[in-house]
């Protein structure tokens, strides 16, 4: 079976991804997306790790994949919220370029 | 007969009642009563210091303590103000409240009219008070109590005619320099203390005696204590402010400056007697002091124009006699001249104030002369005072500064005196030529006075009259208290032996040998008057008005230069360090530390700049502070 | 009965803080302090009071009026009576706030002096200032923003320094709590290298507060600045207590450390007193001149403190309370001649004793109180300050001493800029009734303690002597040592000692 | 082995076409894909379950109120960035090193897996059973917030959408105006 | 199998109430106009809350531990004092919204709901017993927030402070939940107990990734509690937010979130070794140096106080870095201190500022004690305690958490704290040199708001007590029960 360490490396690079993504990405949008990939990146570990305690029990092992699931709902309200948000600013402002919003500084 | 004595203990505190009534009420109350009152003041403080006197003189009591407050308790001083009243002091009290009296009696009517009359009073009925705490204080600090509040009353005096603005500078000149002296004598208590752990005179000197004859840290506290005498003695190097402080009124020049307060010096060095005798090297350096003081004043008198300013340089010839004597233990002597000193240049002063005071205000000698005849009393007394300082024999100066120029010879304590006794001698060569020139200039002769003015002339009232037939009388008899040693009774050495009394020993030579300095300082006498009676009446003052102008005699006008060479060497460059400092402290100091704060502002505005307002540069800082901190636990570890 | 001096004083602040007509608050703001000053005459028989005022840290709120804080505060409270009168008669804009503001600087400042819990005592310390700045902003000159920032980060900066050295103190002494007693007991057994460290933090504090040079520049411009009544200014000199702090904390505190720093600390209290005097010579501008001269008194304070001598001690808070007197005096009288001259540009004087004799006789005592002669107020303090620097180092208490000299100079250059030569400025009113009411009181207490400072002496002799015995015990002798591992806990610390010598 | 290199290099690929595409839909798409690559990769780490949320929940619903916004904001490629031009690059190397640094403390803690028997044993395959039983005894409180959280997220997406008439009808009228000028005062 | 959870209600009712309140406020809100009755219903739910949390802090010093769900739901003593912290917050902050909603045209009914939602949400977070729960529930209160932020819609800075914290937001979730995956990793456990015995157990080899789990979790914590570099959301977000949310998230989120790191640092950390402290601490050290300086800078009152949040933000982290029982009470004690003072600061904006919050320059203060001597007192008090002069609130917060902080042997720390509350105190005062040392160049708005001066004077007056009686407080907090992770044997 393919090590743990793989799949928790794998996550880590998807998760630096979706980090930089965030950084290089203008829209709005695609910040969101970014993030997305970046708590995609934390549930393939949780996943991975889940398996890797499976020695200590089931209670230990299971509660790696149930906390998937709640991060999936966690991710699923912060895009309600954001898109939410990014709506509501789209309306006034017709743009979803987050380097417009830099009025406020120093 | 102790009560009787302590009583005199009361005498500072008339003289400082009288002072708080006039400075309080006296504008209040018409002209001659605060005169009166301080007179009154002065009266009663002198019948006790007779009462204490008579008393001391009567009973076996050298000395009486009479303890006052608990003044500093603490940090191991220990100290408690109190009064000693000894053969010393009480001589020192007869002396300033006697020549006080008089003086005050003199100056009701010499200030008559002055709209500052009661302030006037104030302040000399506070000087009498302060000198006496100068000379009946137990301790150190007493005395200084004293010594700055003579100083004070001395700068309140000076500057009496404040409008004037030379006045009040000269005023000023004497207060800072005394001031000098006072760091001197802070100093020297300092000193005192770290090497006695006591400032009790009395204790200080009996410890003083127990260390080793010339230790070094004996010489500096003699040093100290002798710069604090220079500056309120007027000695060589604070001589400066004397002349000038004859700004003051004439009778004030009289107490203050002539008889009581500039003898303070000599009475400090006398007190301490037993510590200085235990030093000769400081003893000598006094000495000296004394001695070159003498000439050198004595050098400028000769060229003075102004009735006092020849007195004022007289009076710091004579003081610098007195040092020569306590710097070569004749504590005795010092105090004999002071005494009579007191009497005879108290006069000259009065004189030289009823003379001022018949002409109105006018100084200046080239505008007098001839005054003898209009001016009957102060003519004569003027003559006795004159004959008595430059020291003819029979009269008081001539016994008192006979026993100092035959103790310069014969000292132990320093020494070879052959040199302060010619220094000396040839003063008093220039003394009675310069007393001479005065007397002359103004009583005999012709008149040279301004013609409206001399209409005026007239003697003065008997207020003032009295007071100087008084003192022509001391003048004469004075210094019988004090004759000779070898040959007749010396009572005033006696009498204040128990008060001095040190290790200091003194050659006997011959009797015959003392006769002969006798008539050598006859023969200087003689020779200075008549050097006097050459050039002033036989040649008329031509020889004067010859070398009246040339450049020694400008100098010698000038006080020898002293006041230029001070000028130029401290006044100037010490203004100058206090502005440069204050510019200094403005633009260095203050801008040197606020500058710091606003580098802090510079910090600041580096900060502001990482808020650049983009949302992916945050994330940005957010990231790279993530790695770097991960960095740090990869590089530095994880669980220990 | 203790805190009643501090209450009273709030009280009346509050009271005055009241809508009232001004008439009502200056009588209620004199009551104030003519009682805070009754009460202060008890101090010495009132019991000190105790309570634990912030549990975990162990601060206590502690109040004991042994020792020379019942002489300062007596003394300031004397002061602030004239002060107030005055204040009330002649602050026009908001009199009634100056009041109050002044009423609770004098509560801070008796907190100040009869505080013995150190984080108490730097309470106290720090909130002084706010009143302090207050008057300085609100009543001050055209540069008064710029003298209020430069005086605000001044003592800011330099008590919260000692406020890290407090905190920093229990932790590493182990000292039960922070009162003083606790804290004595333990913190002379610190290494010399941490002593060092914690006095430097203290003493920045103290040295912006005292000040010594360099860090006094906000004096001068503190003075200056100040509402021309000079009443402000008054309460400046009352709140000039870094001598204080040294002689009541630092001092003891940290013993190896105060001897160490002793003759560093020396030499800028003397370079201090001098380099003041000297500036003050040259000003023109008479509260500047009051600034310096009142900074070379506190260079003279400072070398009495540091100068470790019983005689310097005692002497140096003597000093500080009878400076309170003359200073506060002399700035009063600035403030009365302004209000003749409506300036304070020393050209602007000149030949007032004329026309106004009796406050020129007065300006004159005053001015000879301050500036050391003997027989006046300042006197006794500076005498013992010098003499004790002196035991300690002759050297520098000599070169000290010759500020007595540039005292003089600067002393009767004043009086003859206002009072001598020609009235060229024309005539001034003498002193008034009011005027007189003031200084009277002033006057009173500058004769006095000048020639009775031997019962203030005793009671701060009381305290010179804790600080001398913390100076000079040896190291062995100090206190029982105690055991770091139950250091924070009070209930054992009278049960573990270690026989003698450092941990 | 083979199939998760695959899997994994699909995912990368797919993760730098979501930050690299500049069309945003082809960006959403490739996470898309991403997403469903994701999901293979849960089954072969025996979680079925999560697999087929990953699916239908993310891949599905998510994402397709992504696209939605996307259609809807009618959100369009990027033009270059005119300002924070440096940002870019930092980010890269920033990435670079958080990479490594992350990779690197993973691979030093790793641990041996434990048998397949076990695994296969406890995870029982990562069944809705399995992970029910977790959710509602390790997780209860967990899953309960979760219904707060949504409820909070549905208010405020709603909140901010959904405003109502008053906004326009106070948005002309009370905004008071800044305070004028004080000319009495300084005067 | 499922088990039947132990339930404790009681420990449970805080946070239930306020869910129940602010769902019944959703209701009525939705079916009438006007905001004042729904605040009037959240301070009363909010005061039930209170109440409810009253009695489980007394019992909690009388020595019962309540926890509910295992221990994923932990009311311990501190836990219930940050309650009250965050209740009093929102209660202030409900206050402050009172009539700034209508004047600012903001009285969308979803508000208060939101504002108790978030609320529920700290409440959740500072009792969290696993990271699960914790994250959750610094979810829910951070969702709502950033909504809040976002309130004022057609306002340039409003949008821009919504979007930017919820985009950073969202980031540090990111990081949080990342580290929370990599501590499961590490560990096998969410639960904080376990975790601790884990990582105190013998043989344990993981410590370099529960390290680095450890390091993303303080990120994500840190981002909320504004610690540099994670900090610079703050002032944006502050500056732009309607002032009544910028006084809410000010106080009750940073207090959530020290809340949490208080947790997490003294239940977990230690057992990480010193690199984590040593790495925090530079942290505390920056963000103490960068928020003053920053607010150095700044003429907007509002953006003041929003570096000022940056740098007590670092005062607190001092207190975090001492865990123990000092340090968690002394960043107790220094929350409710700046509860008080910072919504005070926040409040009296709300009445210079006009109704779009514009005007809130250091000039609109000029004068200010002329034309509102009150306003400008117990502004000029705010500014005090916040620069933490005595004896007002925030100087007893600073000293206790300095004696935290030296206790723990940071010294370098506390003097860099100690040295840029120096800056501080430039800063502040500055507005009050406005105040009182200037003449008034404008005309400050006429604003009647009971509510809002009631805030003020309830902030004034619990600025000043606090601050002189400390030790009330203080007793409180020092004597209870404490949960401690991998200790309590429970």
């Amino acid at each position: 079976m393919v090590p743990t360490e793989y799949y928790v490396a794998l996550s880590a690079i998807i998760f630096v991804i979706g980090a930089v993504g965030v950084l290089t990405r203008r829209s709005a949008i695609m910040i969101f997306l970014s993030v997305e990939l970046m708590l995609n990146a934390a549930n393939l570990s949780l996943v991975a790790y889940a398996r890797q305690w499976a020695a200590a029990g089931a209670e230990v092992a299971l509660s790696g994949q149930a906390a998937v699931f709640i991060i999936l709902a966690i991710a699923a309200a912060e895009v309600a919220v954001g898109l939410g948000i990014l709506v509501a600013i789209f309306r006034y402002r017709s743009s979803t370029d987050v380097d417009a919003l830099s009025q406020v500084r120093l | 007969m102790s009560a009787l004595v302590s009583v005199a203990a009361l005498a500072p505190f008339v003289a400082l009642l009288g002072a708080v009534i006039n400075g309080a009420f006296g504008r209040q109350l018409k002209e001659p009563l605060p005169g009166i009152i301080g007179s009154v003041a002065v009266g009663i403080g002198f019948a006790l210091s007779l009462l204490a006197f008579l008393a001391l003189l009567f009973s076996d009591v050298t000395s009486v303590s009479v303890p006052l407050w608990s003044y500093l308790e603490a940090g191991g001083l220990e100290l408690e103000l109190g009064f000693v009243i000894d053969h010393l002091s009480v001589l020192m009290m007869l002396i300033i409240t006697g020549v006080g009296l008089l003086i005050h009696i003199y100056s009701v009517g010499y200030m008559h009219g002055d709209p500052g009359f009661s302030r006037y009073f104030m302040g000399l009925n506070l000087f009498v008070a302060a000198m006496l705490l100068l000379v009946m204080g137990d301790s150190f600090v007493l005395i200084f109590l004293g010594w700055e509040g003579v100083g004070v009353c001395s700068y309140l005096l000076i500057g009496f005619w404040y409008r004037e603005r030379l006045n009040a500078d000269a005023a000023r000149k004497a207060f800072i320099v005394n001031r000098i002296g006072d760091v001197g004598f802070l100093l020297a208590m300092f000193l005192t203390f770290k090497t006695f752990g006591t400032l009790d005179i009395a204790a200080v000197n009996e410890a003083a005696g127990e260390l080793v004859f010339g230790s070094a840290v004996l010489g500096v506290i003699g040093l100290l204590y002798l710069l604090a005498a220079c500056g309120k003695s007027a000695q060589l190097p604070l001589q400066v402010w004397l002349p000038d402080a004859m700004a003051g009124p004439t009778p004030v020049s009289a107490l203050i400056h002539a008889a009581t307060m500039v003898t303070a010096g000599v009475y400090l060095i006398a007190r301490a007697a037993p510590l200085f005798a235990q030093t000769p090297a400081a003893s000598e350096i006094v000495a000296w002091v004394g001695a070159l003081t003498a000439i050198v004043a004595a050098v400028s008198a000769l060229a003075q124009t102004d009735i006092k300013k020849v007195l004022a340089y007289s009076t710091v010839s004579q003081l610098g006699y007195m040092f020569v004597a306590v710097g070569v233990g004749a504590y005795w002597a010092g105090i004999f001249h002071l005494f009579t000193h007191a009497f005879f240049k108290a006069l000259l002063f009065l004189n030289a104030g009823s003379v001022i005071h018949a002409l109105g205000g006018e100084q200046d000698m080239n505008k007098m002369g001839g005054l003898g005849k209009k001016m009957k009393i102060t003519g004569r007394t003027s003559l006795i005072a004159t004959l008595a300082i430059a020291g003819v024999p029979f009269l008081a100066g001539f016994f008192s500064k006979d026993a100092i120029l035959a103790s310069s010879l014969n000292s132990e304590l320093i020494g070879s005196g052959v040199g302060l006794y010619l220094v000396l001698l040839f003063t008093a060569v220039l003394t009675a030529f310069y007393m001479f020139r005065w007397y002359y200039r103004v009583f005999a002769g012709a008149p040279r006075l301004d013609k409206k003015v001399a209409a005026k002339v007239h003697e003065s009232p008997t207020v003032m009259t009295r007071p100087l037939v008084i003192l022509a009388g001391f003048s004469v008899f004075a210094g019988y208290l004090g004759l000779p040693e070898f040959a007749f009774p010396n009572w005033i050495a006696h009498w204040l032996e128990p008060a001095l009394e040190t290790s200091v020993s003194f050659r006997h030579p011959s009797a015959a040998t003392e006769w002969l300095l006798i008539f050598v300082s006859i023969a200087a006498v003689a020779l200075g008057l008549g050097l006097g009676y050459y050039v002033y009446h036989l040649k008329g003052g031509a020889l004067a008005k010859r070398y009246g102008s040339t450049a020694p005699a400008r100098l010698a006008r000038q006080g020898l230069g002293f006041d230029a060479l001070y000028r130029a060497v401290f006044v100037r460059p010490g203004e100058g360090t206090a502005s440069g400092l204050a510019v200094l402290d403005k633009d260095l100091v203050d801008r040197g530390i606020t500058g710091s704060f606003t580098t802090v502002g510079l910090l600041a505005q580096f900060t502001g700049r990482l808020q650049t307002g983009f949302v992916r540069s945050y994330a940005l800082l957010m990231l790279a502070g993530l790695v770097l901190l991960v960095i740090a636990v990869v590089l530095f570890g994880g669980l220990s | 009965m203790t805190p009643i001096v501090l209450v009273i004083p709030l009280l009346a602040a509050f009271m005055v803080m009241m809508p009232s007509p001004t008439r009502v608050k200056a009588t209620l703001a004199l009551a104030g302090a003519v009682l805070t000053f009754i009460a202060a005459l008890f101090l010495p028989t009132s019991a000190p009071v105790e309570m634990l005022w912030l549990p975990g840290i162990e601060v206590y709120f502690l109040l004991d009026p042994s020792g020379a804080a019942s002489v300062l505060v007596a003394v300031a409270a004397f002061v602030m009576i004239p002060t107030l009168l005055y204040a009330s008669n002649r602050v026009t804009e908001h009199p009634g706030a100056m009041l109050a503001l002044l009423l609770a600087m004098q509560a801070g400042l008796n907190g100040v002096f009869l505080a013995k819990d150190l984080v108490l005592f730097y309470i106290f310390w720090e909130v002084t200032l706010i009143p302090s700045l207050l008057m300085l902003g609100v009543w001050g000159g055209k540069a008064r923003r710029q003298t209020t920032v430069k005086y605000l980060l001044y003592a800011v900066t330099g008590s919260f320094l000692m406020l890290v050295a407090i905190l920093a103190l229990r932790p590493l002494s182990g000292a039960a709590s922070y009162r003083i007693d606790d804290l004595l007991a333990v913190t002379p057994l610190l290494d010399l290298q941490v002593q060092l460290w914690l006095f430097t933090g203290f003493a920045l504090a103290f040295a912006v507060k005292l000040p010594l040079w360099p860090l006094h520049s906000w004096l001068p411009d503190f003075h200056e600045q100040n509402h021309p009544s000079g009443v402000a200014d008054v309460a400046g000199t009352l709140y000039k207590v870094g001598g204080w702090g040294f002689f009541a904390w630092a001092l003891p505190l940290f013993p190896d450390a105060a001897r160490a720093a002793s003759p560093v600390l020396m030499g800028f209290a003397a370079f201090t007193a001098v380099y003041a005097a000297m500036i003050a010579i040259s000003q023109t501008h008479l509260k500047r001149l009051l600034a310096y001269a009142s900074l070379s008194h506190m260079g003279v304070v400072g070398v009495g403190v540091f100068g470790l001598h019983i005689a310097g001690l005692s002497g140096a808070m003597y000093l500080l309370a009878a400076q309170m007197v003359t200073t506060g005096g002399l700035f009063l009288i600035s403030g009365m001649l302004y209000e003749r001259r409506g300036s304070f540009e020393l050209d602007r004087f000149g030949g007032l004793a004329k026309s106004a004799p009796t406050l020129a006789a007065i300006t004159l005592i005053i001015l000879f109180g301050s500036i050391g002669v003997p027989g006046l107020a300042n006197f006794p303090g500076e005498f013992m300050s010098l003499l004790g620097a002196f035991q300690t180092s002759a050297w520098l208490g000599g070169f000290a001493t010759l500020a007595v000299i540039a005292a003089g100079i600067y002393g009767v250059n004043l009086y003859q800029r206002l009072y001598q030569g020609k009235a060229e400025h024309g005539a001034v009113a003498d002193v008034g009734r009011l005027e007189l009411l003031v200084l009277i009181p002033l006057l009173a207490a500058t004769i006095w303690l000048g020639v009775f400072p031997n019962p203030q002496l005793r009671a701060i002799e009381v305290q010179s002597e804790i600080a001398q015995n913390q100076l000079t015990r040896p190291v062995a002798e100090r206190a029982p040592v105690l055991d770091p591992a139950t250091t924070l806990n009070p209930s054992e610390l009278s049960a573990t000692v270690r026989p003698g010598g450092q941990p | 082995m083979f199939t998760f290199f695959l899997l994994a290099g699909v995912m990368i690929v797919g993760a730098l076409g979501v930050i690299t595409l500049k069309e945003p839909v082809h960006a959403a798409l490739s996470l898309v894909g991403t997403l469903l690559t994701l999901a293979i990769t849960y089954v072969t780490l025996q979680a079925h379950f999560l697999a087929a949320i990953q699916v239908i929940v993310y891949a599905g619903a998510i994402m397709v109120l992504f696209l939605f916004v996307i259609m809807l904001l009618n959100v369009q490629s990027e033009p270059a960035a005119p300002q924070l031009s440096w940002l870019r690059p930092a980010a890269y190397i920033t990435g670079l090193v958080a990479v490594v640094a992350l990779v690197a403390t993973i691979v030093a803690t790793r641990q041996p897996l434990p048998d397949a028997a076990t695994i296969t044993a406890t995870l029982r395959g990562g069944g809705a059973d399995a992970i029910g039983e977790a959710l509602f005894n390790q997780f209860v409180l967990a899953f309960q917030l979760v219904g707060v959280l949504l409820l909070t997220g549905i208010i405020g997406a709603v909140s901010l959408v959904q405003r109502r008439a008053l906004e326009a009808e106070q948005a002309g009228s009370s905004r008071s105006q800044p305070s004028r000028e004080l000319t009495d005062v300084s005067s | 199998m499922i088990v039947m959870p132990d339930v404790n209600w009681l420990a449970l009712t805080p946070p239930l109430i306020l869910l129940v309140t602010a769902s019944v406020a959703l209701l009525v809100a939705i079916s009438r106009r006007g905001s004042r009755p729904i605040a009037a219903l959240s301070i009363v739910g909010l005061s039930l809350a209170a109440v409810f949390n009253a009695v489980l802090f007394a019992q909690s010093q009388t020595g019962a531990l309540a926890t509910s769900f295992g221990l994923r739901y932990l009311a311990d003593h501190p836990a219930l004092a940050f309650n009250f912290i965050i209740l009093l917050g929102t209660a202030l902050a409900v206050l402050v919204s009172f009539d700034y909603l209508e004047r600012g045209g903001l009285e969308h009914p979803e508000y208060y709901p939101l504002m108790l939602l978030s609320a529920t949400g700290a409440m959740v977070l500072v009792a969290a017993g696993d990271f699960i729960v914790l994250l959750l529930g610094l979810e829910i209160m951070s969702l709502a927030v950033y909504v809040l932020s976002a309130w004022r819609q057609n306002a340039r800075e409003s949008e821009e402070a919504g979007m930017k914290y919820f985009l950073l937001g969202a980031f540090a979730s990111a990081f949080l939940i990342y580290g929370i995956a990599l501590m499961y990793g590490a560990t096998g456990f969410f639960g904080f107990e376990q975790i601790a015995l884990t990582l105190g157990s013998d043989g344990f080899d993981q410590g370099l990734l529960a390290t680095l789990a450890a390091l993303l979790i303080v990120v994500g914590l840190g981002f909320k509690a504004s610690i540099v570099p994670f900090h610079q959301w703050a002032p944006d977000a502050y500056t732009g937010a309607p002032t009544a949310v910028t006084a809410y998230m000010s106080v009750v989120v940073k207090a959530a979130a020290f809340a949490g790191l208080v947790r997490v640092f003294s239940a977990l950390f230690p057992d990480l070794g010193p690199i984590v402290l040593a790495l925090f601490s530079v942290l505390v050290a920056l963000t103490m140096i960068i928020g003053n300086l920053a607010a150095l800078l700044q003429r907007g009152l509002k953006r003041m106080l929003a570096y000022s949040a940056v740098a007590h933000a670092g005062y607190l982290g001092l207190a975090v870095l001492a865990a123990g029982d000092l340090g968690t009470q002394a960043v107790a004690w220094y929350m409710l201190a700046y509860v008080l003072m910072n919504v005070g600061a926040f409040a009296v904006l709300t009445l210079i500022a006009d109704a779009n919050d514009h005007g809130d320059d250091l000039e609109r203060f000029a004068g200010l004690s002329q034309q509102k001597p009150w306003l400008a007192a117990a502004m000029a008090l705010f500014m005090l305690s916040l620069a933490g002069i005595p004896p007002l609130a925030g100087f007893t917060g600073k000293i206790l958490v300095f004696q935290a902080a030296l206790q723990a042997g940071y010294y370098l720390l506390a003097v860099v704290g100690i040295l840029t509350s120096a800056i501080a105190i430039f800063y502040y005062f500055r507005v009050i040199t406005y105040m009182y040392f200037r003449d008034p160049e404008y005309v400050t708005p006429n604003v009647e708001s009971r509510a809002t001066n009631l805030a003020i004077g309830v902030t004034a007056v619990g600025t000043v007590l606090l601050g002189i009686f400390p030790g009330w407080w203080y007793g409180l907090l020092s004597v209870g029960q404490r949960f401690v992770a991998g200790v309590a044997g429970l």
